[in-house]
């Protein structure tokens, strides 16, 4: 069943066209990976996905239900959980309450329940948060501030609250960048473990170790069009992405 | 030693209007120590709290002096504001309260406790309407301050000079401490009227007199004995010339009463003439001290209301003041002008 | 090793009530490439911040061509040459990438801008674009570029390759090397610690706010233990 | 000992201070000034608390916040001498009121962030003030309204010092309670993660929209209800008492006791309002030492007297403030 | 007709008056993001500085605006090592990225704004000082149908000397780079070398000099110098400020005239004590639609 479906999706910026009538089908249950040479478009595409920028043409659906044009925290809810590029948490909030709140948006959980304690709510977020921490092994440090996180606990930290949002498609942009090569195998491991949860994945990297070691399909981006779509091997033999992106010295 | 009274002032002696709470203080400690040197059988003492004009500040110091069991009368508080929310709880501690510049025209009628020597514009309106139709001005431009005061200036003037067949082409209110009274200006001149009457105090009034100039904009302004100071001469130099005003003091006037006060004042402010706010202050605590006198020896709270209702043809620098059954004070007014950088006091 | 040209003894380091680097030793040979790898949390930015004069050293010396520059500002730490491309790449997003190089640039902002320029074609087409609305890879060239344009004697490289395609990375790495035959010494902290290995002289190990190893980068790149923490088990 | 009954303990504990210690200390003294003090310094309390949530909890810098309490006040004002209500009715419908103009004035301006929206509610609170100073049919402009009745409620005269701090206290308290768990339950993160990173907020599934609007509603309605005490309590009010100065105050109370804490905001309030009163004697030089201490407790304690990590951990750990995982007794607090 | 441009010309002074003090406000919120609220306090005191020195000395204008410079310029770096400068101090990120951190600075400052107002009450009294009539610059000169004075042009040539000087410096040399970059990133200016003390020190002393002049020309403009005069125009600068764009010092200008045109020309249409509600209002709907200040940039993206 398809999950995910871009056609045509175009965003313009002035003259600049950062995606151009890209189309491309996350199946549920599927890992994809995006690649392609800085400022092809890649983050833009996931942008417009998770709906922080508006499409310039084209149509997104999720579910079966078109989304574009939709809020971003609709879009949220209807199950797409994202992390970004550049770290965005909560830096003056304990790790628990940045990861609860991942719990609390899907929720959607108002003032007046908040009242009172322990109520369903209240646990089914702590519930979720816990869980969530404990998945990327940061319920230890649950009380510390986020600001005082390294940098690769900060990407589990994120990693953690779109987990907890209990999301059926997983957005990842970068996860493994600032992480050494064995912190990197331990990501891939983590993630296709949640695959092996169900959890359908669609992920931006630059580490084609990590993408030829997960990733089922790849989708590679171009100035903004798509310029290759298919297995891992097939791709990187592909002579427009070694010429583009890939460089002639290919990464072991 | 002598027995000691004490009363309390509420005034702002910080903050935005702190120079007439200022005023109001070294008034105050004229009378006073003129009092206390007449070899009465007791002493007065009077507590200064510093209201800042702020609503809050002045019902804890109505606490305080209510909590203060020596204090049999209070003096203030400058803006109505700040009074009357005093007075609720002066009403119900039962404290006489005498403002010399309350001119709220329910302040008085709070409860029996509130008395004020200040005209209020239900007398000095009538007045300035009769006197402005008297010099032959039938149509007139009004504007007044923002203020409880202004809107009794307003309304008590133009219902008068209506009345007598004049007409009002232009009322309007500005929201005191206006930086730039132009746009009114151009707006007053467009309706040209025969003369502006005006409700402001004298920084304000200094400032529309020099705007005014400016716009070079002609028509004679008519104020009333709030605009009557000193600075305001001061600050408005050749600009304030012929501008009309009612007061009930003059320091010009020769009673010795009034020189003698205006020596006093003098010495205590770098030899600047009294304006109308110092004088009615000090009337307001002469008058307050002669209840007090009168309610003595053991001057109770209740004594001294009783005698403070009492009060009659009390001879003041403002004139005699006689508390109605009201409580409102009936004054005499003076009609002046500003000539040659002076007030003089005019037939007309 | 050559007469260093920075030298760090004993660094101690504390960020609030916590001690993040214990006494650490490290030095960097004039016109060397020292490449220092270590996990997530080792403290490695802690440690380049403090050089560059951002954090305050607790205690300790830091040596820049034989003058201590411990808590020196960090402006007078770049004049005298020593430049860093830092974590998180700090650019001025509301600027424009000219506007950005030029900073960087000082005096010298014509000559050397060309040269930058060369080095990174992508960001010609887009010097009057507002830096913040650069693609990540876009603004980590702007980052490199920028330190670039004071003509350092010394470049410290917080993680450079951090989020570049493997192509740039391959150029980024290239260039080190390029930067480094013009006789400019670098210190590099790398996650990539196989591409980092393959360029640098000398490498160091960090471990909770020490130096665990060190050695010659040929010698730690066939050392057990880096390969098996670092280089995902396979040299 | 566990967290349910440290709570207890602890509710109960301060429930007692405010309740019972204070009001026989203040019967001790036998003045009603330190009453007034009293009163007016929950006023503040409650004031303060009521802002914590939209500038502490969700970092909307709010610089028109008097103006919501002048609303409350005019609304209990004006329901009282002209509908004769009493202050059963008039608590809950001023706060109402003015939780109503605060969600209408908020709907234009939710887009805007950061300074632009403290403009924007500068603007606003000098709007509401404008018309409290102008709209004189209604408001009595600058005259101002007085409500002769006093304190009464169900037959009962609460005019006396003891009846009236204690409808004020039990007001503040209960209103402080609420607003106490807003900001340390799942509500106040959410609230917080507003603050921190709106747009990532957004991608959580968290409508920054509605939050923004709520946040302002409720803290509207509580300066309402503060506003509606002032009223009852000084018998009379007017304009200048809602002026752009007093927004300043309340928000200086907040700074000062630490952005983001509610016992933090509780404590401002009591110090900037006690410290003005204290200092009397200092006469014309009270203001300017209120102005030094207020510099150097931003200077020496810049996250405030009670920074919001202290007081998340202990409104948490000791108020039980905490939600749970089920079956597990984890606590869920900052240490 | 007339009465109109009259209007006009009125408002196009009076916003000329917020829009001398507003510039050296947005200089200095440029580089901090920090509203500084002792800005209307440096002004207040340029404006008693200046008579204090008319009063004693009466020397040219000329010579009274260069006294004003030096004691704003004084005033400033004093500022800045009081209320600003202890709270760089922390550098870490948490603190960075706080906004207690920043609210601190508006804090600290309106802190001071308040120790400033109450010493200048106390030593001057809360009274109007009355400004020597030879100082002021009120003369009304004849344009036709209008009106206007001899202030209104040398304000008129200051404000623009100002903001032409400031446009240059930022846009052109050197500092104004790094004063850009300092508001923009402060780390990052760090590791491109600016001095970020010395840069903050700098525009906190020109940005003072600009407002104590504005202060002493406003004052003897309107002939009415006292402790609080800073208040009601320094609110009308900020929000002149907020609608131009924050950072942009022309976008500051624009928006001050045009509330000042907005102020004359509702006293004009409806009543004086209505125009700061249309000002206001004004305000609002700008924002409605210019979220960001009508010469706001846009919101970083994602
Ligand atoms: N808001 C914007 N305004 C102008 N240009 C933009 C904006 N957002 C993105 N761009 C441009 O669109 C292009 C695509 O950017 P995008 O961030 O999607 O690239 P990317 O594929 O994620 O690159 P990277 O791998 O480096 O992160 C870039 O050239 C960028 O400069
Ligand atoms: N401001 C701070 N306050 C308290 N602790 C901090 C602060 N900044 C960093 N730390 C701690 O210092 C340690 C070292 O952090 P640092 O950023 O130097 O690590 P790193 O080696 O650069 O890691 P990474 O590879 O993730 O970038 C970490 O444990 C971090 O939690
Ligand atoms: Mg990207
Ligand atoms: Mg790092």
């Amino acid at each position: 069943m398809t999950l995910l479906q871009v056609q045509g999706a175009t965003r313009r910026f002035g003259g600049l066209i950062a995606v151009d009538n890209v189309s491309m089908d996350v199946a549920a249950g599927e890992i994809v990976g995006v690649i392609g040479p800085n400022g092809a478009g890649k983050t833009t595409l996931f942008n417009l996905i998770s709906g922080f920028t508006p499409l310039s043409g084209g149509e997104i659906r999720f579910d079966g239900a078109r989304i574009d044009g939709e809020k971003t925290f609709a879009i949220a809810r209807k199950g797409v959980g994202r992390t970004f590029q550049n770290l965005r948490i909560f830096p003056n909030m304990s790790l628990f309450d940045n990861v609860s709140v991942g719990a609390i948006g899907m929720l959607g959980a108002g003032p007046l329940s908040s009242l009172r304690r322990d109520t369903k709510v209240a646990t089914e977020i702590a519930e979720r948060t816990w869980t969530a921490l404990e998945r990327v092994d940061l319920a230890r440090e649950a009380h510390t501030l986020a600001a005082n996180l390294s940098y690769g606990k900060r990407k589990y930290l994120e990693i953690a609250r779109a987990l907890a949002m209990a999301p059926k498609l997983l957005i990842l942009d970068e996860p493994a960048a600032g992480l050494n090569d064995s912190e990197t195998h331990t990501l891939a491991a983590f993630i296709r473990d949640l695959h092996a949860g169900g959890m359908t994945v669609l992920l931006v990297e630059h580490n084609m170790a990590l993408v030829m070691s997960i990733c089922r399909r790849v989708v590679v981006l171009a100035s903004g069009r798509k310029i290759a779509d298919g297995a891992p091997d097939a791709v990187r033999a592909d002579p427009l992405v070694l010429e583009s992106y890939l460089g002639v010295e290919e990464e072991a | 030693d002598k027995p000691v009274v004490k009363l309390g002032y509420q005034l702002p002696l910080t903050g935005n209007t702190a120079q007439y709470g200022q005023d109001f203080r070294t008034a105050a400690e004229i009378a006073l120590a003129r009092f206390n040197s007449a070899g009465k059988p007791f002493k007065v003492e009077i507590v200064f709290e510093d209201s800042r004009s702020d609503a809050k500040e002045g019902v804890a110091i109505a606490r305080k002096f209510v909590d203060d069991k020596a204090i049999v009368g209070v003096l203030g508080d400058f803006t109505s504001g700040v009074s009357m929310a005093s007075a609720q709880v002066y009403k119900e501690a039962g404290m006489p309260q005498l403002s010399q510049t309350a001119s709220h025209p329910d302040y008085a009628k709070i409860s029996p406790w509130q008395f004020r020597n200040i005209t209020t514009q239900a007398q000095e309106g009538p007045y300035n309407a009769d006197w402005m139709k008297a010099r032959g001005y039938k149509k007139v431009a009004i504007i007044a301050e923002q203020t409880d005061w202004g809107q009794t200036v307003v309304s008590n003037f133009a219902d008068e000079f209506k009345k007598a067949g004049g007409q009002v082409v232009f009322s309007e209110f500005f929201n005191r401490g206006l930086a730039d009274f132009r746009p009114l200006i151009a707006k007053i001149a467009r309706e040209k009227p025969d003369a502006i009457y005006t409700g402001f105090f004298y920084e304000d009034a200094a400032q529309f007199l020099k705007q005014m100039k400016q716009l070079g904009v002609t028509i004679p302004v008519h104020s009333t004995s709030a605009a009557y100071n000193q600075q305001l001469i001061q600050l408005a130099g050749a600009d304030a010339e012929g501008m009309h005003l009612t007061a009930t003091f003059l320091p010009s006037n020769p009673d010795p009463k009034v020189q003698d006060f205006v020596t006093a004042w003098k010495a205590k402010s770098n030899g600047v003439d009294p304006g109308q706010f110092p004088a009615q202050a000090f009337d307001a605590v002469n008058i307050m001290l002669a209840a007090v006198e009168r309610a003595s020896p053991n001057p109770t709270r209740e004594k001294v209301r009783d005698e403070l209702a009492k009060t009659k043809a009390f001879p003041g620098v403002t004139g005699e003041t006689t508390f109605g059954p009201d409580r409102e004070p009936a004054k005499k007014l003076a009609k002046t002008v500003v000539r040659n950088g002076q007030f003089v006091a005019v037939e007309n | 090793m050559s007469a260093p040209i920075l030298s760090i003894s004993g660094l101690r380091v504390k960020m609030g009530a916590q001690e993040i680097l214990h006494g650490l030793d490290l030095a960097c040979g004039k016109g060397e490439i020292v490449a220092v790898l270590g996990a997530n949390g080792a403290g490695k930015t802690t440690l380049m911040r403090t050089i560059s004069g951002v954090y305050r050293a607790g205690a300790g010396a830091i040596r820049f061509e034989g003058e201590d520059i411990a808590n020196a500002r960090s402006h007078d730490i770049v004049r005298k040459g020593l430049l860093q491309a830092p974590e998180g790449r700090q650019i001025f997003s509301n600027m424009t990438v000219r506007e950005n190089l030029v900073l960087g640039g000082g005096a010298l902002r014509g000559a050397e801008m060309d040269r930058v320029l060369e080095l990174f074609p992508q960001l010609r087409d887009r010097l009057s674009q507002i830096a913040g609305s650069l693609s990540g890879g876009e603004q980590q060239m702007l980052c490199i570029g920028r330190a670039l344009m004071q003509r350092p004697r010394m470049l410290l490289l917080d993680e450079p390759s951090l989020g570049l395609a493997p192509k740039i990375v391959q150029l980024i790495f290239n260039l080190v090397t390029r930067i480094r035959e013009q006789g400019v010494s670098i210190l590099i902290v790398e996650q990539n610690a196989r591409a980092a290995l393959k360029v640098a002289d000398h490498a160091a190990v960090m471990e909770g706010g020490r130096i665990g190893l060190s050695g010659r980068a040929s010698e730690l790149a066939s050392d057990p233990r880096v390969v098996e923490l670092y280089l995902g088990g396979h040299a | 000992m566990s967290d349910r009954f440290r709570a207890r303990l602890i509710a109960i504990g301060f429930l007692a201070l405010v309740f019972v210690a204070a009001p026989a200390a203040l019967t001790a003294f036998g003045k009603s000034y330190y009453w007034q003090v009293a009163d007016l310094a929950l006023i503040f309390a409650l004031l303060a608390g009521s802002m914590h949530l939209v500038t502490g909890v969700a970092g909307l810098l709010q610089l028109g916040h008097a103006a919501f309490y002048g609303v409350g006040a005019y609304a209990a004002a004006l329901l009282a001498t002209k509908a004769g209500l009493s202050l059963a009715f008039t608590l809950p419908l001023a706060g109402l009121s003015a939780a109503t103009i605060a969600v209408l004035v908020a709907l234009p301006t939710m887009r805007l962030v950061s300074i632009y929206f403290a403009v924007a509610t500068l603007a606003i609170g000098q709007m509401l003030y404008l018309i409290m100073l102008n709209w004189v049919e209604v408001t009595k402009g600058p005259n101002g309204i007085m409500l002769f009745s006093g304190m009464k409620f169900a037959g009962l005269d609460l005019s006396r010092p003891l009846p009236t701090y204690l409808v004020v206290a039990a007001t503040v308290c209960v209103s402080l309670f609420v607003l106490h768990r807003l900001s340390h339950s799942y509500y106040g993160n959410a609230l917080r993660a507003l603050r921190e990173d709106d747009q990532c907020a957004d991608a959580m599934g968290v409508d920054t929209v509605r939050l923004k609007i709520e946040a302002f509603g409720v803290s509207g309605f509580f300066a309402g209800v503060a506003g509606a005490l002032w009223a009852h309590t000084a018998g009379f009010i007017s304009p200048p008492d809602f002026s752009f100065q007093t927004s300043i105050l309340i928000l200086a109370m907040v700074v000062v006791g630490g952005l983001g804490s509610l016992p933090g905001a509780v404590l401002g309030a009591f110090i900037l309002i006690l410290l003005p009163e204290a200092l009397r004697p200092f006469g014309d030089f009270r203001n300017i030492a209120v102005g030094v201490v207020l510099f150097a407790s931003i200077l020496f304690v810049p996250k405030g007297l009670i920074g919001e990590v202290s007081a998340l951990d202990f409104a948490r750990r000791q108020l039980a403030g905490a939600w749970r995982r089920d079956g597990a007794g984890a606590e869920i607090g900052w240490r | 007709m007339d009465f109109y441009l009259q209007q006009l010309a009125i408002g196009l002074s009076v916003g000329m008056t917020y829009a001398l003090i507003a510039i050296g406000f947005t200089l200095i919120f440029g580089v901090l993001n920090v509203v500084n609220f002792a800005h209307g306090e440096v002004y207040t005191i340029g404006a008693f500085a200046g008579l204090l020195v008319v009063t004693t000395f009466a020397p040219p204008l000329l010579a009274v605006l260069l006294a004003v410079l030096a004691v704003g310029a004084f005033v400033g770096v004093g500022l800045e090592r009081l209320a600003f400068r202890p709270f760089r101090r922390f550098s870490d990120e948490a603190s960075l990225k706080s906004r207690a951190m920043r609210e601190s600075t508006l804090m600290s400052s309106l802190a001071l704004s308040i120790i400033a107002r109450e010493a200048l009450e106390i030593a001057f009294g809360s009274r109007f000082q009355s400004v020597p009539v030879a100082a002021m610059i009120n003369q009304p000169i004849a344009l036709g149908p209008v009106t206007i004075t001899n202030g209104d042009l040398i304000i008129l040539g200051v404000a623009a000397l100002m903001l032409i000087g400031l446009q240059y410096v930022l846009r052109h040399t050197q500092v104004g780079l790094s004063i850009r970059a300092v508001s923009n990133n402060p780390l990052g200016a760090k590791y491109v070398g600016v001095d970020v003390d010395r840069t903050i020190v700098w525009t906190f002393a020109v940005g003072s000099m600009l407002g104590a002049v504005a202060g002493v020309l406003v004052g003897f403009y309107y002939g009415a110098i006292f402790a609080n005069m800073g208040f009601t125009p320094g609110v009308k600068a900020f929000v002149a400020m907020v609608m131009g764009g924050l950072s942009s010092i022309p976008g500051a200008v624009v928006c001050a005239l045009l509330l000042g045109v907005c102020e004359s020309l509702s006293t004009a249409f409806v009543s004086s004590v209505w125009s700061d509600m249309v000002a206001y209002g004004f305000l609002i709907v700008t924002l409605i639609f210019f979220p960001r200040g009508i010469f706001g940039g846009a919101r970083e993206r994602v």
